[in-house]
């Protein structure tokens, strides 16, 4: 970035498409005004902005492989500013910064077998991994899928999710807490931890990535240690609050008893091995 | 999102109370001609003989402490979609709440001497929200023109005002007052001197409610050479144990202290004594 | 025309507080014609028991949010009474320039925002933005010049800081003095445009009089606000500490707030009392406005008040530019920003009386050994006019009621309530109290 | 080294103040304390002053500063860099030492025009201690004098104030007062020497650490169980210890919009780590929800986390939280004291 250049003003993007998954999470499709490529890895972020509204720090839900030079977004309306995207139609545009962060290691995997453990909204920063993934199938080895939801009409990117269940060479188990009487629903009933025992896993070969809810981690992680995989073949995805995205505003700092870490740069994403200690993280 | 074409209507409303927030939209001069490009104000008694039964957001000033008005509050919030609570006295009770803690006969009493049986109203002055839901609140006796045109700004836009839920101290700090309790140095020191070696402050000490009530008002009274009153309410969590020991500490006795915390603090207070 | 008249004007509008008219006749005859305050009570009487003598101007300043300045001035006299508590000249000076703020945008308000209304025809002033924008932002600036001088002297426009027992806890600048009288001097033409208006407008007000007593302050030096000695346009004049002689409250049935008497069965305070009684010390300019509306005392109509408001605010604007001089001349004693003078505590009681914009003011309290109020009375100036209310109405009712259509009494007669400026919330309190013996 | 009679300093202040297009700031009393504060007189300048109530960070990171200003009508958005041009006299080693730990984060983190340039447009004038404040521990933790950091630097050495030059900034400055500067000799030189050796004398005595010990003290006591509770116990969470502290930099950034809902600027304002929703997201979740884990977590940055990062220990000492917290709990020399002699014990 040219050092005239001011940190804090957003590109213009433009919705280009946009998508209802759930009642309230919607897909965006964005396409920069300039033409630019967005250049992101997996699992890194970006600061959206509303002009009037604010800013929100939001994962790259897109592959780097897929769709370029447009990018998506899974958002979740929660707040201001994901109530205001939610209202907005595509034709409009948003501010961009980003994208931000630390991703998931793509190299480091490569040649292993993955596991990936998605809660809920979690699915948006492992979509981008997985897919990405799954374009490069051939230097990735077994690859586990597994999905949970709170109930079966918050399961997102249907499509997609009953590809990976049809392909011969994903294992994939969607879940869900609890599905009611009336909707039909063919996957597991119960919490997503009740599906990781019976994922069969190579402790030399497999790495585990894992993306839900801050209360879903306590769990996955116990399950995990029962099947003995080592920490440092742990990744986690972090949620902080930030106001910046680059490390300045302090928001997102996690201590831990040796160090400590910023979400926005030396994550979001997170080798469990490093943060374990951390009282604060998890 | 663009103000739609429809301009959303406005109305004002009052009960107990002294006006001077409604007075502090009137005192907004121009910016009153920008506010209605935007809204629609209907009903506003202060300044304005028009009044509709029809609008989307009200504004309701000052307390409530009897049947007649309860009632009237409850046909409002029947009709509007957004009521907002504009200032202390309908946000958390206000000023009007020092007679709370007062038994009602004497307050009665002193007020209206062997006329008491002609006046009808309840033993407590009472916050809006205690009647009815709310959807909003303009902290500050009075309000500060700011927040309220951030909260109509929101209201507008559909999202969430930005209230501080930090204290006082805060914009204190940032406007780089001399603190309250760091006036008097002296006199301080004498103070907390007496009271370890005899177990009670010589002097009325400095008061200042800042660390335990909410901000918002850019610290008005201290930048003004006054203290903190406490007139936007308790922050969400206050930890006011550690401020009292604080102001016994500098020389308040307990009554004081109580004095201070039911200037405006008096019905929270016995909100939060309910919660626990 | 009406022989059976329904009036029932429940929350009357562009006042202060709540406030009914009823009126009934049938077959010409009038069976009801009131004045009813149905505010509910606030008992500041009794708010301010326990307190310290530092806080009860904070307290008692939110009896009005409209006339802050004046009830924070009047509650401040009246410690200082109580307390022999000095301020010094230059305080004084200060003090009156932000009672002039407070009286001139208090009158701005009223005459431009509520009364012209009624004289263009208009419900409220909102219309006037598209139908008469530059009367209506000649009307802006004075009112802001008048919320600026009270910033810039009492720290905040409603419910001022700066003024505490004693004087003041920061005071403005040498530089924000000539600055402001510079704006002061500034307004001459906005001053004469609104008396324009008002000019062009004044054929509206109902051609109206009933004889009646009047009472404000009056001074020696110059024209009463901020002290002086109680004056009546029927018995003379009286001391400030026998207030409870000349207000004489008393209950009515129709009424939350008291209505007051003294020599007649009602008398006037506001402006209008204070130009009758004090017509003499007014700045030339402001007589000179006074002349052009042909207002002369004693004047008995009580429509009369609007105008006898731009006389004051004219009044205002020269006074606050003859205090800055005298402040500039004097070289302005500086304080510390955070001031606060020592006062030695002691019991007593003290009377301060004010004339806030609305009429005469009195704070009254009784404190202990320890600065701590005992027993506290205010006696607001709107409460002092309801009785005149009433009897205006009684007299104006009969006069039209074969006359008019019922709408047009209608309007006369929030017109003439408006006139009267009624501070409806703050005047819902107090009747009696008992005094604590020194 | 320089030196320049008082009386010509003085003139050569106002002289700036009348003629220089840069706004002057300087300390001067504010009631009984001192503050940063742009000078219209050279009477007023206190280079005698203890502590500011502020530190001159204000300068550099306003309290609300806007970043960007947007119409939304037209979907535009524009960078806003408001920089004013400043002189500032009177800054003491430990501000300039807590100046120079901003610098990096702002500039090695990525470069923050909005922070870099308006330190690039300031000429900073240091003065060594004359008076300290009665909590400051600046001498502790190696901050009372600096050889870096500033364009200028005094002394007092009686009827005059020497002179040191720190960069080129304060040379061309100096030039304006070319004529009225002295060469200095021995005797100034000595004087000088012996200021700066009596300044360990101006500090408290109490504290018992040593700075560099600190990253290691607190790791351990990240987990003590309790330690961290009763240091908190009676704090109001007002964010006092933070807003005071010359090298606390977190902020917030919000939209303020006007109310005809078309223009409108995005802010960054202070915050504070020790406000209760400063690890707040949305759902509620707060990662420091309880006052004791934000203790801690200001302890961990002022000790340890910018001592990883840039090898610097974040506390200059100037006691400015110590003095200004209000249930009088923040004094990082009471709770490093505490740990050192903890770890004693053990
Ligand atoms: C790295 C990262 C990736 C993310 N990816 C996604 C994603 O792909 N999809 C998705 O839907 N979400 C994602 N989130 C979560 C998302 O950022 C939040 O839901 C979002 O910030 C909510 O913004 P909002 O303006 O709608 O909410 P708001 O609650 O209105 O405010 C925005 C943020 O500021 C905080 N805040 C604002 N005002 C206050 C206040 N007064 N007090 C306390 N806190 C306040 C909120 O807690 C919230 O964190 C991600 C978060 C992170 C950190
Ligand atoms: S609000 Fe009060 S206690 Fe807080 S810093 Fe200001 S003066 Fe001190
Ligand atoms: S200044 Fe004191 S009370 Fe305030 S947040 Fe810091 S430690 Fe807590
Ligand atoms: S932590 Fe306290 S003593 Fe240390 S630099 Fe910050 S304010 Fe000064």
């Amino acid at each position: 970035m040219e050092s005239n250049d001011s940190l804090f003003l957003p590109e213009q993007a433009r919705i280009i498409g946009e998508r209802e998954l759930t009642s309230n999470t919607k897909l965006f499709d964005l396409n920069f005004e300039n033409g630019k490529e967005l250049n992101h890895e997996p699992g890194q972020f970006v600061e959206l902005s509303i002009a009037g509204i604010g800013e929100a720090p939001i994962s790259v839900t897109s592959s780097p492989t897929r769709g370029t030079p447009s990018f998506e977004l899974c958002v979740r309306a929660v707040g201001n500013v994901t109530n205001a995207l939610h209202r907005m139609n595509v034709g409009e545009t948003v501010g961009i910064r980003g994208p931000f962060g630390t991703g998931f290691p793509a190299e480091e995997l490569k040649g292993h077998d993955l596991l990936f453990i998605a809660g809920g909204l979690g699915i948006a920063p492992l979509r981008s991994l997985i897919n990405y993934v799954l374009d490069n199938r051939d230097d990735y080895n077994e690859i586990n899928i597994l999905y949970g939801c709170k109930k079966p009409c918050e399961q997102m990117f249907e499509d997609e999710v009953s590809n990976w269940a049809r392909r011969q060479d994903i294992y994939h188990e969607a879940t869900v807490d609890y599905c009611p009487d009336e909707v039909c629903w063919e996957g597991n009933v119960g919490v997503i931890t009740e599906l990781i025992p019976g994922v069969d896993i190579d402790l030399d070969e497999t790495y585990a990535v894992v993306c839900g809810p801050p209360v879903m981690y306590k769990f996955v992680l116990q399950e995990l240690e029962k099947k003995e995989l080592p920490h440092d073949q742990i990744y986690l995805s972090l949620e902080r609050r930030m106001k910046c995205g680059i490390g300045e505003c302090g928001h997102c700092q996690i201590n831990g008893a040796e160090e400590e870490l910023y979400a926005c740069q030396d994550g979001p994403v997170f080798n469990y091995e490093r943060i374990k200690g951390f009282e604060e993280a998890i | 999102m663009k103000p739609e074409s429809v301009k959303p209507k406005v109305a004002f409303f009052d009960f107990a109370g002294c006006e001077g927030d409604q007075l502090q939209v009137a005192n907004m001069e121009e910016k009153i001609l920008d506010l209605i490009e935007v809204v629609d104000v209907v009903n506003f008694r202060e300044i304005m003989t028009e009044r509709s039964e029809d609008y989307d957001i009200a504004f309701v000033e000052g307390s409530i402490a009897t049947d007649h008005d309860a009632e009237r509050l409850q046909g409002i919030r029947e009709n509007a979609s957004w009521v907002v609570a504009l200032g202390s006295c309908a946000a958390i009770g206000g000023i009007n709440s020092i007679r709370n803690s007062q038994p009602y006969d004497l307050v009665q009493d002193r007020v209206y001497g062997d006329d008491a049986d002609k006046i009808e109203a309840w033993d407590v002055a009472k916050p809006i929200d205690a009647i009815v839901d709310v959807d909003g609140y303009v902290y500050g006796c009075p309000i500060n023109q700011d927040e309220f045109v951030h909260v109509v700004e929101s209201l507008l836009q559909g999202k969430d005002p930005n209230i501080p839920t930090y204290p006082v101290c805060v914009e204190c700090k940032m406007n780089e007052n001399v603190c309250v309790f760091a006036r008097n140095p002296e006199k301080n020191a004498a103070n907390i001197k007496a009271a370890v070696d005899n177990g009670s402050p010589a002097e009325s000490g400095p008061f200042c409610l800042g660390p335990v009530t909410r901000a918002g008002c850019d610290s008005q009274c201290v930048n003004e050479g006054t203290t903190c009153w406490g007139c936007r309410g308790l922050v969400p969590n206050p930890n006011e144990n550690a401020h009292q020991e604080v102001l016994e500490k500098y020389g308040l006795s307990v009554d004081e202290v109580i004095n201070k915390f039911n200037l405006y603090f008096g019905w929270q207070q016995e909100e939060l004594k309910n919660e626990q | 025309m009406s022989n059976n008249v329904n009036i029932d004007v429940e929350y009357l509008t562009r006042v202060e507080g709540h406030g009914n008219i009823k009126v009934n006749a049938a077959n010409g005859k009038i069976e009801q014609c009131e004045w009813q305050v149905i505010e509910t009570p606030r008992f500041f009487e009794s708010m301010v028991v326990d307190h310290s003598f530092k806080e009860l101007h904070h307290i008692t300043s939110r009896i009005c949010g409209i006339c802050s300045i004046g009830h924070t001035l009047a509650s401040l006299r009246a410690t200082e009474d109580a307390l022999d508590i000095d301020i010094s000249r230059q305080d004084e000076l200060l003090r009156k320039l932000v009672l002039h703020a407070e009286n001139m945008q208090s009158h701005v308000l009223h005459v431009g925002y509520l009364a012209l209304p009624d004289l263009m025809g208009t419900g409220s002033v909102l219309p006037l933005a598209s139908s008469h924008p530059e009367e209506l932002k000649t009307v802006i600036r004075l009112h802001r010049l008048s919320n600026e001088m009270s910033e810039l002297i009492g720290g905040r426009t409603t419910h001022p800081q700066r003024l505490i027992p004693g004087g003041f806890s920061k005071i403005p600048t040498e530089e924000e003095l000539v600055d402001l009288r510079e704006k002061l001097k500034n307004s001459t033409n906005d001053l004469t445009a609104c008396a324009d208006l008002l000019a062009e407008t004044a054929d509206g007000f109902p051609n109206f009089e009933r004889e009646t007593e009047f009472i404000s302050l009056t001074s020696d030096d110059g024209y009463a606000l901020y002290d002086g000695i109680i004056a009546s346009t029927d018995t003379g004049t009286y001391p400030v500490e026998d207030y409870l002689g000349v207000t004489n409250e008393y209950v009515v049935e129709q009424s939350t707030a008291k209505f007051a008497r003294n020599n007649r069965q009602s008398y006037m305070v506001g402006a209008l009392a204070r130009l009758n009684n004090n017509y003499d010390q007014l700045a030339p300019m402001a007589k000179g406005v006074a002349e052009r509306f042909g207002l002369k005392p004693v004047n008995h109509n009580p429509f009369m008040n609007n105008v006898a408001q731009l006389v004051e605010v004219v009044h205002n604007v020269r006074d606050s530019i003859k205090i800055i001089d005298t402040l500039l001349d004097e070289g302005l004693e500086p304080q510390d920003d955070y001031y606060e003078p020592e006062i030695d505590v002691k019991p007593g009681r003290g009377v301060g009386a004010v004339e806030v914009p609305r009429g005469i003011l009195f704070h009254d309290y009784t404190y202990d050994e320890n600065g701590i109020c005992t027993a506290g009375n205010c006696v607001i100036p709107t409460n002092q006019n309801h009785a005149n209310i009433q009897k205006d109405m009684e007299k104006m009712v009969p006069n039209v009621i074969n006359m008019k259509p019922e709408d047009e009494i209608k309007l006369d007669l929030e017109m003439l309530v408006r006139a009267y400026d009624p501070c409806i919330s703050c005047s819902a309190h107090h009747l009696d109290v008992e005094f604590v013996d020194d | 080294m320089k030196a320049i009679g008082k009386a010509e300093f003085s003139n050569f202040v106002d002289e700036l103040i009348a003629d220089d297009p840069r706004e002057v700031i300087g300390v001067q009393a504010k009631s009984n304390k001192f503050a940063f504060d742009p000078l219209k007189s050279a009477e007023d300048l206190r280079l005698d002053y203890d502590v500011t109530i502020l530190p001159p960070k204000k300068y550099f990171m306003p309290q609300r500063e806007t970043l960007v200003k947007y119409n939304t009508n037209e979907g535009e958005m524009t960078a806003v860099n408001e920089v004013i041009p400043r002189i500032i006299f009177g800054i003491h080693p430990y501000d300039l030492i807590a100046i120079q730990q901003m610098d990096k984060v702002f500039e090695e983190t990525h470069s923050d025009e909005n922070y870099l340039a308006k330190r690039r447009e300031s000429v900073l004038v240091g003065v060594n201690m004359k008076n300290a404040s009665e909590w400051s521990f600046a001498h502790t933790m190696g901050t009372a004098t600096t050889d870096s950091g500033y364009d200028l630097m005094l002394t007092d050495i009686g009827d005059k104030y020497a002179v040191e030059i720190g960069s080129v900034k304060g040379s061309e400055l100096l030039e304006e007062a070319k004529s009225q500067l002295d060469d200095v000799g021995m005797e100034e030189i000595e004087k000088v020497r012996e200021f700066k050796e009596e300044l360990p004398d101006k500090f408290r005595d109490d504290p018992e650490f040593d700075p560099f010990e600190l990253p290691r003290l607190l790791s351990e006591y990240y987990g003590k169980d309790g330690f961290w509770e009763e240091n908190a116990e009676d704090c109001l969470s007002c964010g006092t210890c933070n807003l005071v502290c010359p090298t606390c930099y977190c902020f917030d950034v919000k939209d303020v919009n006007d109310i005809t809902l078309t223009e409108g600027e995005r802010l960054r304002t202070w915050d504070g780590c020790m406000l209760e929703a400063f690890a707040q997201v949305a759902g509620d979740e707060n990662f420091r929800e309880e006052k004791a884990a934000r203790y801690r977590h200001r302890y961990m940055r002022k000790g340890r986390y910018m001592y990883n990062k840039f090898g610097d220990i974040a506390c200059v000492g100037c006691g400015r939280c110590s003095e200004q917290c209000v249930p009088d709990i923040a004094d990082p020399v009471d709770v490093f004291n505490q740990m050192k002699e903890g770890t004693n014990g053990i």
